[in-house]
């Protein structure tokens, strides 16, 4: 193994043969082609039914900048970034080199190019190192500089395959797929992952301690992106009209919506488009055209992220008070506006639960995998038009992104769309008189009219505020609070409606709770399990879905001694809301938080739940994992 | 104006062929100061969708925020409407009319709602061709602020406060031509005559149509001084085009009658004949009419009537390829692609 | 008295005399010219030497609905509303009339126009009716229709010198001041003074039992609007640009910059003006603006409402991660944006403390009278400069466009302009390397260096974060995780650069406590007042006047047993911020809520007060205080 | 490109009146893909600053968001720099601007940043004549956000995916004339011969300076069928009057020299020498400037160079009647009014 490698140490510590259970970090430079190379490799290891998750974490730029794409592989079905360092690196960016060496665990691999010599100052005696000359090969195979750069990345794939025992069959069957529709792609690439597997299996007699292995743990799944299944989701859930502004990380979900719906929308005599989709000038007007479709009855919604947000907070106030629908789904992303744009967190959440200033309130859903990514997203529509509210979806980069192993997409053909308390030609008809805002049966929702539907009777002048229960205007002091408290009322109503939390009791002596949301449910599932291994200590979990909170939040929180709370930003946003809304003594939520851009990984959630219960803190998650 | 209208009308009161007297084309009553410009233009509106012989239920009005803003709840009681924000009438309006393209849009902004907050929306939804009527009742103030000079004033009139306006006024109808707008148009509140065919061709154009109305607010920009007053807007204005609006469906090409009178069909219903000026002005040639603009400004008159049309471009229902039957109708079967089609798509991520 | 009124029942029931202390109530319609009069009429009760307290309820139209006018006088100082019904009632305006009538007190009097018949359906058996031919008065005094408008007004208000003694002088002298600069408008209005004065001496024999006795309680002080204040700050803060977009109740916050700029910052001889007013497209250009200038160091602020603020969320985001300094004005109103925008509540505060999307949190100032918003609008700043970050003020429709007496506002001209951490050209030129983002002692205020300071050093790229302390770009997750905690230690320092919360212990058993803000202060402080004197129940309040909190703020809550918070707007906004902030048990603070669009009133704290606390109701302060 | 450059200077480089090379010009390594038109725009905004002799410290460069509006890291380094929000330069500009009118303004945009998001900024930016150069780095897509089209796109461009574009695209230098800009240029960030010069002028007027530069996004927009592109631009660029900027100053008049030239002076420095073209275009006609462009369109044909000059108009500054020390270096005595005005502002509210 170590013939070819730089490394001078003799006594490099090996690491103990391990099947389906580590991390293998890509380092690439960005537009150099390497992302369809990595999902490949990705791809393949789903294909022997492994988990496998995937992360890439990327720049905020086009070309030419480092750009990592880290694969987790895990028997134990563990999906969330484990932390701590990896025991693969694939090294094709010189940029980022001597970040990437440090990123090695103790007796892994550093696998890199050496067509041209390493410089010594990346050399440790604890890590291997695997050169291939990946240059040479391509320079000698190709004359074009395009395909020389593109194929030195399926190359090494190639070679990984034989390193890390990916069947070559699954490759295969991945380039067959990705290539279906450029049929003659497809040997060449085949033949560039033979050549890397040869050479690898040429220089290196044997294939390192970490295998992967054949497994059936992926029957039922798929491998997907949460922003293709919100598009996806909201073509089932009966959306017409997607109106959007370009920003990452959210863009994909319109264009998701946009290729499924050409794919099962367009009439195929007619030619006739079943949906519009409206790059708007900006977010303002994105949010306006949603709001404006919405008020006509056509479901729309809007994607964005945290910038885009700021900007809609007029709008989602003009929506809350005049009791229009509206699905807004935020894919968030970190800080500020010309911030780190690629960078995932999740620290939306006080600006879309009180958007816009006044007294305002609004729906959250949290999903945690793209399969809720399609349901919530479809969901979202029948909450809005059921609640004549805006209803946000708060997603982010790394869900939106990234793809991630998930059940199969499944629709009930016998739902129907609950398009809410909607009065129809006949219902007008009949009526004395429509009070548009006045609440005929105490849940705070009020039927509503959809312009044109009556030529005599429900039509109304839509505004914030100042109107009677007939929608009449006035600007009585009296007439505005109890519209106000109704907005309570129905606030309360909401909660039947939205996706319940998802609790786990392993623990019934109820001491130590942990709440968590959205993309932090997968490290904080396995932070629960590395805890009660190594610490003998067992804890309950609930996993928020929605805002506001059900009972069943409370409860559980008023059942533990001990509660944490688990979120990707700074200001324990979460926290905040859980205490306000549920009138919490601030003291019995600790958080755990995370913000650096990274997705959260077990570790740093381990880590500070064992200070914070004063347990005898781990050497490192890493060690134990591998 | 704060008093209330009398009720009654005579019984021989004129109908329409819906069988019905303009009476069923009002709104409530008016809290506009008396003498306000815009009211004019809510009784021209009601005039013109009345006269097209459209249900009142058939049509949405969409604002902004302004007094201007305010005025769609005194005419059509009968019609959905949406005072929404300030400046983004058009977008609220463009959801509304992609969702549902069956019915007639009527947008009322003012020149502070589109000139200013509100320029961006202005100069999109022109792009897009959308079939809408933009209204902007233009009174070169924030009359709901109280007066403040808005970006449409001309450099020089005087404000309430008694100051010279420092900046060249933004003109709304130059800037539409030279973003593509299909009708173009401007007229005076105070010119009914005018302005009832005018309406009238604008909702019946389908694609994007512009009416900038000068109407003057009494409260705060009708003084000496201010070039945007009732007796400024008089002594100023100078027609273009003479044109007539012609109710029934004529054929769909432009026809030269009788050399000076062109006769242009709407798609919408009806056509507009125009009578052409002296000069040879053609309002179906952009560059003239941007030309035509500039010479009257460099004279300091102001061209009203229809400036501008091209009556065949395609408007946004059609760039979007929607069908016949309006999205907010299409039921669970047509927009669900059900779980067979899920399947596959499963199957393509596997 | 009852010779001329329509009452027919013979034993309605007589007030007690009272001196100085009721509640005179101006119903009119608005563009008719009653404000000038009914300014007129508060100011020289001001001129007498006698606490007064006008309000405005005004509405969202130009001219021709209802608007009224509420004047209360009390002895006592008490300066908020006081709540209930009204002594007397000035009706002018027939549309209102009904509801007028409602509005007076058992025993009360309701002045009106009796040209015409009253309608009979108006006609109460408790009150008592002064009618005045005031439409006949002026139809034969005047022939211009304008003037007969303009003038009735005049004259009710010398009818009212009759009635309830206001000192004609101290009339002559406010129409005096007023006319300075027209002096022949100075005759008619003493005339038609004296018409109204004298038409009621004839028709009543003797004045009503609600009299106005010359005091001296306003030695030192003054009678002024919180946006003419607020604008007046801003000049002697030093701020060289404005940029605002109009919107009610801000807009006059901008004029009085403008008015006071151009009387003291103009230079005589050139002309030049050492300011910049910009009347921008829009709140997000202004705000834009205001970061522009502030980023190049000159001191620079914006004013605006609700609507406003919503859409400078982006740009607010930015200037807290960039570090930007900036002052905003919020002069709060009603919910949504096309709601009652000329009511009054205190519902930004959410918005504002943290405003954007992302992990932010923005400093805000309460200033609770005209004196006040002058003095903090200057210290904002120095905040802003010092701690380089926006600077809210939230002030309200009340406080901006209403007139309160408030103390003589004073300047030490021995103050300097606290620029906060500026490095100087040959601070750069002593430096081996300028660190723009670094922390240098501790405080997590970082020193900035202005465009054009040196022609070597100090340079930088503004931005969000994506940068080392240097300024130099990086997309490091360590570097950003720094850079957020360095802000919040920064947060921390900012607590002792605002106004400290002002605290008034009565009682030293520290039972109960009551929290306030803002334009609650002079209802809470009476509702305080009557409580004690009704129920013997003695509280001690803390008015806080910024956020972040200070520890004082934490201690006088951990020193009570419970705790009461006064706001107005129905969500509790300044509680979530205190339990949020200071991590509180959210069961300790009990809200008292007003939410209505009118300003908060004793009376309906004291209500709520008494229900929380189980005390016996009054029947109503109305009654008590008449 | 991320490649370093070389350090490594030629010491007989050429100095200006400063003595400085235009090393002291350059900004950090481009990490823009390599190709890109706008990486050429910051190599001639770097000869035009060093050309003009100013110290790179009296410039500010404040940008939105975008490539485009990262690409002020890639030029003077030594000049404070603001990547402030997208679509919003014009806002901070101003403000900077007036709060210190002692350094030379660069806006650096995209045409996403300004056409869509940033339009109403834009066009009241105009509206004040603020004395900056507006320099858009138009490739007729987001680039940054991988490539749709945005609203300057051309009807029928073909975008990378393969579709064309429906709607018509915005001209920025035609709204900006209509807008009544001062100073109103276009250009190609291929052709450095045209764009220094101009850059130099724009640099040198008094007032708004907009250069509208068609700057091709290699990765998302150089593709057959975009009208954006290197080689369609190179195929439909027609040079108008053809330009000399001219370093020294002079008499702030226009002078007609030898018929065909024509000479503006430039009220921050230098003058500007317009050789007219044949058809006698004169770049200091609006009316003309506005036709010229159409008909330069109707023929498929991108005019480019200075479209149009008013050299005289006033600026923001003195509408604002600012003084000339700037505002950010008043000090205290010079702002506030003391304790003694407040006394008579006491009195006034007794
Ligand atoms: C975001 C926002 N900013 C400011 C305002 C305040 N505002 C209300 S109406 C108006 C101007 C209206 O002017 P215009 O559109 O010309 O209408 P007019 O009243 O003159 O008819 C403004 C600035 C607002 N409602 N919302
Ligand atoms: C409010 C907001 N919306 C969207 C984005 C995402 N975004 C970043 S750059 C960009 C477009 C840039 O296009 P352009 O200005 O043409 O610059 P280019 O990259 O083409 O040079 C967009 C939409 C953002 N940063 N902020
Ligand atoms: S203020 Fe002016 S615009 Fe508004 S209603 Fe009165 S006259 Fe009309
Ligand atoms: S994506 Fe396009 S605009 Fe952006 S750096 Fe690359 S080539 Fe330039
Ligand atoms: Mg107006
Ligand atoms: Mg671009």
């Amino acid at each position: 193994m170590s013939t070819n490698t730089p490394s001078k140490a003799s006594n490099v510590p090996q690491l103990q043969p391990v099947i389906n259970d580590f991390v293998v970090k890509f380092a690439n430079v960005n537009g150099s082609g390497s992302a369809s190379a990595n999902n490949m490799f990705a791809k393949a290891i789903f294909r022997m039914g492994i988990p496998v998750s995937p992360r890439n974490i990327f720049p905020s730029n086009i070309q030419g900048s480092p750009t990592w794409f880290e694969v987790r592989v895990s028997d134990d079905g563990y999906l969330g970034r484990r932390g701590g360092q990896v025991e693969l690196v694939v090294s094709v960016n010189p940029q980022s080199m001597a970040q990437d060496v440090a990123d090695v665990c103790p007796g892994g691999y550093f696998f890199y190019d050496n067509t041209y010599p390493l410089d010594f100052k990346l050399i440790r005696d604890d890590i291997h190192y695997i050169g291939l000359p990946l240059t040479e090969i391509t320079n000698k195979q190709y004359n074009d500089p395009r395909r020389r750069q593109l194929f030195k990345n399926i190359i090494y794939v190639g070679s990984l395959a034989y390193l890390i025992g990916i069947e070559f069959s699954a490759l295969e069957s991945v380039v067959n797929d990705t290539f279906a529709r450029k049929e003659k792609l497809i040997p060449p690439n085949i033949q560039a992952l033979q050549m890397g597997f040869d050479a690898a299996e040429e220089a290196y007699k044997s294939p390192l301690p970490l295998q992967l292995k054949r497994r059936a743990l992926n029957e039922g799944k798929v491998l997907m992106e949460g922003n293709a299944a919100c598009g996806l989701g909201a073509v089932y859930g009966g959306a017409t009209v997607a109106a959007w502004y370009p920003i990452t990380p959210s863009t994909s979900v319109a264009e998701a919506f946009e290729q499924y719906a050409k794919r099962f929308r367009i009439d195929k005599e007619t030619g006739e488009q079943k949906f519009a989709v409206i790059q708007a000038e900006d977010e303002l007007s994105a949010i306006g055209m949603v709001i404006g479709a919405n008020w006509n009855g056509a479901r729309s919604f809007t994607a964005t992220s945290g910038p885009g947000v700021s900007l809609m907070n007029e709008f989602l106030g003009l929506a809350y008070f005049a009791e229009v629908p509206a699905v807004l789904i935020d894919v968030q992303r970190v800080g500020p506006s010309t911030g780190m744009p690629t960078r995932t967190q999740q620290s939306d959440l006080l600006i879309s639960a009180y958007a816009s200033h006044g007294d305002t309130k609004h729906i959250l859903l949290f999903p945690s995998t793209p399969k809720e990514c399609f349901e919530m997203t479809a969901d979202a529509f029948d909450i809005a038009d059921r609640m004549q509210t805006p209803v946000i979806m708060l997603t982010d980069l790394d869900l939106g992104m990234n793809q991630h192993i998930s059940d199969d997409l499944e629709w009930d053909d016998s739902r129907q769309y609950d398009l809410g308390k909607v009065v129809s030609t006949q219902d007008l008809e009949n009526m004395e008189r429509f009070g548009r805002y006045l609440d005929v049966d105490g849940d705070g929702v009020t039927f509503r009219s959809l312009a044109g539907a009556h030529e005599d009777k429900g039509a109304f002048f839509t505004r914030g505020t100042s109107r009677t229960e007939y929608a009449v205007y006035t600007e009585s002091s009296d007439e505005y609070e109890k519209n106000m408290q109704r907005l309570l009322v129905k606030w309360n109503t909401a909660k039947q409606y939205i996706p319940a939390p998802e609790i786990d009791i392993i623990d019934s002596s109820h001491d130590i709770g942990v709440i968590h949301y959205g993309t932090s449910m997968a490290a904080t599932e396995e932070a629960i399990d590395l805890i009660a291994k190594k610490h003998g200590l067992k804890m309950n979990s609930l996993r928020v879905r929605a805002f506001p909170f059900q009972d069943e939040v409370h409860e559980f929180i008023a059942q533990h001694k001990q509660v944490f709370v688990v979120e990707q930003n700074r200001d324990a946003q979460l926290k905040i809301l859980l205490v306000n809304e549920l009138e919490l003594d601030s003291a019995k939520l600790t958080p755990i938080l995370h913000y650096n851009g990274e997705p959260i990984s077990a570790l740093a959630i381990v880590t500070q739940l064992e200070h914070a219960l004063d347990l005898k803190q781990a050497a490192s998650v890493s060690e134990q994992a591998s | 104006m704060s008093f209330l209208k009398p009720s009654f009308r005579h019984p021989s009161a004129p109908l329409n062929t819906l069988g019905l007297t303009t009476k069923a084309y009002e709104g409530g009553v008016s809290t506009l100061c008396a003498g306000c410009g815009h009211d004019s233009i809510s009784a021209a509106i009601i005039q013109a969708v009345w006269g097209l012989n459209i249900a009142p239920h058939r049509v949405a009005k969409i604002s902004g925020i302004g007094c201007s803003s305010k005025s769609p709840n005194y005419f059509l009681n009968k019609a959905h409407g949406f005072n929404s924000v300030h400046g983004r009438m058009p977008s609220v309006m463009t959801g509304a009319n992609v969702g549902n393209r069956d019915l007639l849009y009527l947008g009322i902004s003012g020149d502070g709602d589109t000139a200013s907050i509100g320029m961006g929306q202005f100069a999109h939804v022109i792009r897009r061709n959308l079939d809408m009527t933009y209204i902007v009742e233009n009174n070169g103030c924030y009359g709901l602020t109280k007066g403040q000079d808005s970006a449409t004033a001309d450099e020089g009139s005087i404000s309430k406060k008694g100051t010279p306006n420092p900046y060249e006024g933004i003109d709304l109808v130059a800037l539409a031509l030279e973003l593509g707008a299909t009708f173009v148009a401007r007229s005076f509140s105070g010119d009914k005559d005018q302005l009832v065919p005018l309406l009238k061709a604008a909702m019946s154009h389908k694609g994007f149509a512009l009416i900038d109305i000068i109407s003057p607010c009494v409260t705060f920009n009708n003084h000496a001084g201010s070039t945007k007053s009732y007796d400024y807007t008089r002594d100023h204005v100078e027609a273009g085009a003479v044109m007539d609006f012609v109710p029934m469906e004529q054929e769909i090409t432009i026809d030269q009658i009788k050399g000076s009178t062109k006769t242009v069909s709407l798609h919408n219903g009806g056509s507009v004949r125009l009578s052409k000026l002296d000069d040879g002005y053609d309002p179906t040639d952009r560059r003239n009419a941007i030309m035509t603009l500039h010479d009257h400004k460099a004279q300091e008159k102001l061209l009203t009537g229809l400036i501008f049309l091209d009556a065949d471009a395609t408007d946004f229902h059609n760039t979007l390829k929607l069908p016949k039957q309006p999205l907010n109708q299409l039921n669970k079967d047509q927009l669900c692609p059900g779980n067979s089609a899920l399947a596959s798509v499963n199957k393509g991520m596997k």
